[in-house]
């Protein structure tokens, strides 16, 4: 019994006998799922499906491209702010991260939403349209939550920046705009890029509380899959799948952005 | 539209017909459930840890694929999955050796499904804790001639102790929101029991907002325990800014 | 402007952190071409003093001038002080090229990346002039075939050398070093004392701090010892080493064995 | 005969007048009702079991609950999977929608418009085969509720649901300032079925004659009359 | 069992780390009391020589013998070798007192319980007599007043002294120790060196790995320069630094300024 990674066997090949019957085993087990239990519903949700996964995959990117362009000032102001933007940001994160998402959602859509039409003004300007619709609302709380989370992660990754980095910008004459631009923002995105990696992913799992609103996606239509061919596993092992395909997806991506800068393992 | 746009305090009163007592009864719910859930993955998570670190190149095997699957895949789905089949498997199972089939109630299956979810993300949590180690302090307690289960109960566990916390209360946080997601499968914790209410008084506002003052207190609450656990077992390491 | 045979001058310099005063006033000129080792036991300020010529730590009172220009300061309002012209400030630290002692290489930069950093984005050189001279630069210290590595693959005296490389890019009128032979073998100490040996016939002025005495002795024309906040003691280095005056300065060379 | 345990399941969530949950956390309306009464007359010692609607039938099946009473109506499609007693109520589908808006509860009337439903419903396979090809955006929400509360919002133009739960609802405050009822959608027996059964297991006959038998039984004595003439003031029973 | 004065012997060690080999073939033995210097350039096989000696790292070939005890081996199945016994590995590193380069102190326990830690959770010895062993080492050392202080708080020279405490604690008969000296002032270094040479008149043995030829000097009786993975030369002080024979030594000599 070894008691360091470094005691553990490395380098050596992927295929090893126990890892061969392990693959034929879960090809066995696929097979068995595909022969044994009813998939014959699958091409008539086909078209359905695809747009439901384009939805569930614009939430995702909308989401967390916007969130972290608010979670920066967020972090940033946590670690360098005056002290009532520092306060006011981690009373937001808290506030965020203390609550469940799906309360916040409802609290947005149901709660907010149905005071919308109260005012005349709003429901007859050019906006309403918009408003009426769930997708906003749905795009809203999951940027809100992925912008508190990040929020957290940025703090720490800014403020993980070693000093003597920043020290060396300031020594050679960089003005604060530039540490920032050429040095902090770089410097911490690469630190968090790990971090951020499975954040995205949990990300992507929030997606579904969206169909609690009527937002059409994959979720809302394996759900309804399910309520129409009164199915109970199948849709939800397609669904499984589904899910399992785009977090590896993610993942690949993320470890292409990781490895463009190499660092030393432990 | 003034009928409920001033608030109606009175319908979070403890007794009917106020709804308070719902939503503590639910949050009650909530709590056990966490608890029983973040407990059970707490148990499969050291195990889990040291499997992967440990253990044979199966038992590795298996234990990625495990918590790979179980991170991939939305808790939504999950929790449909283990409520409807896991617990169906089961009763078969028992069936087939020939017990009676066992009623699974809503707690059970709630604490077993994020029990199961938890389990996962704390075998990484740990996992990471413990390769956080620096491998000197492992090697010095090794040279001076300790046993591997001395080393285990002296330095290793002790040592990881700092690096575990963090990411063991993010899971116990996540665990207290998670069983909101029991919603779905019909289970009368905090979020459905908010939204019972809110849907028989139609007063949508003040209850969304009184189940995220409730969660809220948890998390500080949590959060004041989480700080001198924490500071305890800090004693000795420098602060990182 | 005085002289410009002056580089750097130091007038009446006090630091204190909190209740601890580390610098109890200190004065110090550097002529161009000078090269002054500043040595001094363990927590005696030596550090603090080369940070604040650059203003990465903020004196207390006391003036400091850069070739002659002096950086202009106002109170703090905390009883201490802080720069009047923040754009100045900028302008004299492109004059000063800092080697830190931990080098502070930026490590999402490979070494040619670090090198060209400052004079592409702060001095406004073209990138192919900048990458020109940095390939000059890196191949003086040998560390041309290192370029395209990130830091973290490369060994210390690698690193020490790279830290230097992007000092000199900025072609700085001074050169501050702290400490640009710690954790290097014998024989990487060498290679580095060559290096700085080359930059002093360059008549670049340069302030380093150091605790290998020999080093001291056989790179600076100027020896500088601090002790506990003042200067206790400067000179040419064979009086400093050969002939010591004060009793602690004897104390400190003596238990060099 | 002794008393057997059964779980009686229907949805969670609030479904006046039918089922919804009281500040106690007790459950009551003219479902809850009927329940109690077929369990007394079948001799049946019943637990109420509120799920998830969505998951209501693989909770059937899974063994979760041994029956449903939540209005359920009848369909081809969900005698491929469960069973049903005879029906205990039937009422008529309507529509209702936004005041002063111009909708009439059929296809050319509703046309442009979007209308909500509650999912797995007949509503929503009526809605869907009916109205959705007619250019209607048909809008699913988990409970009917939701709708409801979408339709106050503006953010649909009409809900479609039966008849008596929307009329609860127009009786409401929010529900009587906000809209008023569209009329009755067209009859189409093979999606909208022949009323409102309680949803068994399938090869359980002798608790679906039980239940059959009880029915009969509580029309039969006037019970069913009795606790209907407190919700409503018409025959739920239908023709 | 050969003679007791012999009390580390090393036979024809080979480490292979995958395709490098490390160490070729080395040989070494020390007597009771004696004090071997390793010295060599970066990357030479100094520490991977130390860590064999005590099997932190398990040598591919060759033998090892602490006083006249030979460590059992057996193939391990990859070509190398692991220790037939491992209780018997357990029982001889309790007498291999080692202090790490980094030094490596348990950062949670404070500096007493890192040195009581070892006597009475493996060697078993009463808590009571172990404080006081320990209290005495501290104060030999210097360092009673941090008894209670945790390792992050103390200074790199405060480190290392607490480090060799813990190691003089279990009474060891043979100390290892890796640069001891690395990152101290000349002041810390003067310390460090007088704590070594008393060990040394207590006949225990040591075998340090050093990279400040002065320090390896004052305090060895004999020199090993290893170059490569193999012993180039060997000897007293005054013979591998007063009249090195091999060219490598010389070079290596030459680069100390
Ligand atoms: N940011 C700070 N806050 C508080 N005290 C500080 C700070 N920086 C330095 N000091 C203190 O000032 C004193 C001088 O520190 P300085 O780093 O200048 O020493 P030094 O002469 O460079 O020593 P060394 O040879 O160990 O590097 C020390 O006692 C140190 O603890
Ligand atoms: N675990 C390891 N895996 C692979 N290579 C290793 C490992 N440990 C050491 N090496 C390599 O073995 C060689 C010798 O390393 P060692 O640490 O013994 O050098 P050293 O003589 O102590 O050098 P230094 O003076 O820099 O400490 C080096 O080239 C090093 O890269
Ligand atoms: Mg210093
Ligand atoms: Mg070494």
């Amino acid at each position: 019994m070894g008691f360091t990674p470094e005691d553990l066997p490395k380098g050596e090949s992927f295929l090893k006998p126990h890892r061969i019957v392990l693959i034929l085993f879960a090809a066995a087990l696929i097979v068995a799922v595909a022969i044994l239990m009813r998939w014959d519903w699958l091409p008539r949700y086909l078209p359905r499906l695809g747009s439901g996964i384009l939805v569930s995959m614009v939430m995702l990117f909308a989401t967390s491209i916007l969130g972290f362009l608010f979670a920066v000032p967020l972090g940033l102001v946590q670690v360098t702010g005056p002290w009532y933007l520092k306060g006011l940001a981690r009373i937001f994160c808290t506030v965020i991260r203390g609550t469940p998402l799906l309360l916040q959602l409802w609290l947005l859509y149901y709660g907010l939403g149905s005071l919308f039409p109260q005012f005349p003004a709003i429901r007859h300007s050019f906006l309403w349209p918009y408003l009426r619709e769930a997708w906003p609302y749905g795009v809203a709380a999951l940027t809100i939550s992925f912008a508190a989370y990040e929020g957290e992660v940025m703090r720490g990754a800014f403020a993980g920046v070693p000093a003597g980095e920043l020290e060396a910008a300031r020594a050679y004459g960089m003005s604060r705009w530039t540490i920032f631009r050429r040095i902090w923002l770089p410097r911490a995105i690469h630190r968090a890029l790990p971090t951020l990696n499975g954040e995205t992913v949990l990300q992507l799992k929030s997606t579904p509380l969206v169909a609690t609103i009527t937002v059409v996606d994959v979720y809302a239509v394996i759900s309804k899959v399910r309520q129409e061919t009164y199915l109970t596993y199948e849709p939800l092992l397609l669904l499984a799948l589904i899910y399992l395909c785009l977090t590896g997806i993610l993942v690949i991506a993320f470890r292409y952005f990781e490895n463009r800068i190499p660092t030393r393992g432990a | 539209m003034a009928a409920d746009s001033i608030i109606n305090w009175s319908l979070l009163s403890l007794s009917a017909p106020g709804w308070g007592g719902v939503l503590l009864q639910g949050f009650l719910h909530s709590i056990q459930i966490a608890v029983g859930g973040y407990a059970l993955g707490l148990l499969l998570g050291v195990g889990g840890a040291f499997g992967k670190l440990y253990g044979g190149p199966v038992t590795r095997d298996l234990l990625e694929c495990y918590t790979t699957i179980v991170r991939a895949v939305p808790e939504l789905v999950l929790i449909l999955l283990l409520y409807y089949a896991g617990t169906d498997l089961l009763n078969q199972l028992l069936g087939a050796v020939g017990f009676e089939a066992v009623d699974i109630s809503g707690l059970m299956a709630g604490i077993f499904v994020i029990g199961v979810v938890q389990g996962a993300y704390s075998t990484e949590v740990l996992r990471g804790a413990i390769k956080a180690v620096p491998a000197g302090q492992i090697e010095a307690a090794r040279a001076y001639g300790m046993s591997p289960g001395k080393v285990l109960r002296r330095v290793t566990l002790p040592a990881m102790l700092p690096y575990a916390i963090p990411g063991l209360a993010n899971l116990w946080l996540i665990a207290t929101k998670d069983t909101a997601l029991l919603a779905v499968v019909g289970f009368s914790e905090l979020t459905l029991a908010t939204r019972q209410a809110a849907g028989a008084t139609k007063a949508y506002l003040l209850f969304f907002c009184a189940a995220g003052a409730l969660y809220l207190a948890l998390t500080l609450v949590s959060n004041v325990f989480i700080g001198a656990l924490e500071r305890h077992a800090r004693r000795g390491f420098v602060e990182q800014r | 402007m005085t002289s410009t045979a002056q580089a750097i001058a130091v007038t009446d310099l006090h630091k204190r952190f909190g209740p601890l005063e580390v610098l109890k006033g200190v004065s110090l000129t550097a002529r161009q071409g000078d090269v002054i080792a500043i040595i001094g036991g363990s927590g005696s300020g030596k550090s603090t003093l080369l940070r604040c010529i650059n203003m990465l730590e903020l004196p207390s009172a006391g003036r400091v001038s850069v070739h002659g220009e002096e950086i202009r300061m106002k109170p703090d309002g905390h009883g201490g002080l802080m720069p009047a012209d923040r754009k100045q400030v900028q302008r004299i630290r492109t004059q000063l090229g800092m080697v830190f002692q931990s080098f502070n290489l930026w490590q999402h930069m490979t070494i040619l990346q670090n090198v060209i950093e400052v004079p592409v984005h702060v001095l406004g050189k073209s990138k192919a002039e900048a990458i020109e001279t940095a390939e000059t630069l890196l191949r003086r210290v040998g560390l041309y075939e290192k370029r395209d590595a990130y830091p973290a693959f490369l060994s210390g005296g690698q690193q020490q050398r790279a830290a230097i490389a992007r000092a000199l890019a900025i072609q700085p009128l001074v050169m501050l070093l702290d400490e640009p032979t710690s954790a290097l073998d014998p024989e990487l100490v060498g290679e580095v004392l060559s290096v700085i040996g080359d930059l002093a016939h360059e008549k670049r002025t340069m302030i380093l701090v150091t605790h290998e005495m020999k080093f001291a002795r056989d790179v600076a024309n100027h020896i500088v010892f601090l002790h506990n906040g003042v200067i206790e003691e400067q000179g040419p280095p064979e009086a400093i080493f050969g002939a010591p005056r004060s009793e602690r300065l004897k104390r400190f060379i003596s238990s060099i064995h | 005969a002794q008393a057997e345990t059964v779980k009686v399941g229907f949805a969670a969530e609030p479904y006046p007048p039918f089922t919804s949950p009281d500040a106690n956390g007790n459950w009551e309306g003219w479902e809850v009702e009927f329940m109690k009464a077929i369990c007394a007359e079948a001799k049946l010692d019943c637990v109420i079991t509120p799920v998830a609607w969505d998951g209501i039938i693989p909770a059937l099946t899974s063994k979760k609950i041994d029956m449903i009473i939540g209005s359920m109506s009848i369909t081809e499609e969900r005698l491929k999977t469960i069973d049903f007693s005879d029906k205990y109520y039937n009422t008529p589908t309507g529509i209702i929608g936004t005041k002063g808006e111009d909708i009439k509860p059929t296809p050319e009337g509703l046309s442009g418009k979007t209308l909500g439903v509650q999912v797995s419903t007949v509503h929503q396979a009526y809605a869907t085969k009916h109205f959705a090809p007619a250019g209607v955006e048909v809008k699913e929400y988990q409970t009917q509720d939701e709708a409801n509360q979408d339709l106050a919002a503006g953010r649909v133009d009409a809900v479609q649901a039966d008849a008596i739960a929307l009329d609860a609802f127009l009786k409401s405050d929010q529900g009587n300032e906000c809209c008023d009822y569209k009329g009755d959608v067209a009859q189409d027996l093979a999606v909208l079925g022949p009323g409102v059964g309680v949803g068994l297991r399938k090869g359980e006959a002798e608790l679906k004659e039980k239940i059959n038998a009880a029915i009969k039984a509580i029309r039969a004595n006037g019970t069913y009359d009795t606790f209907s003439k407190k919700y409503f003031d018409f025959d739920i029973y239908g023709g």
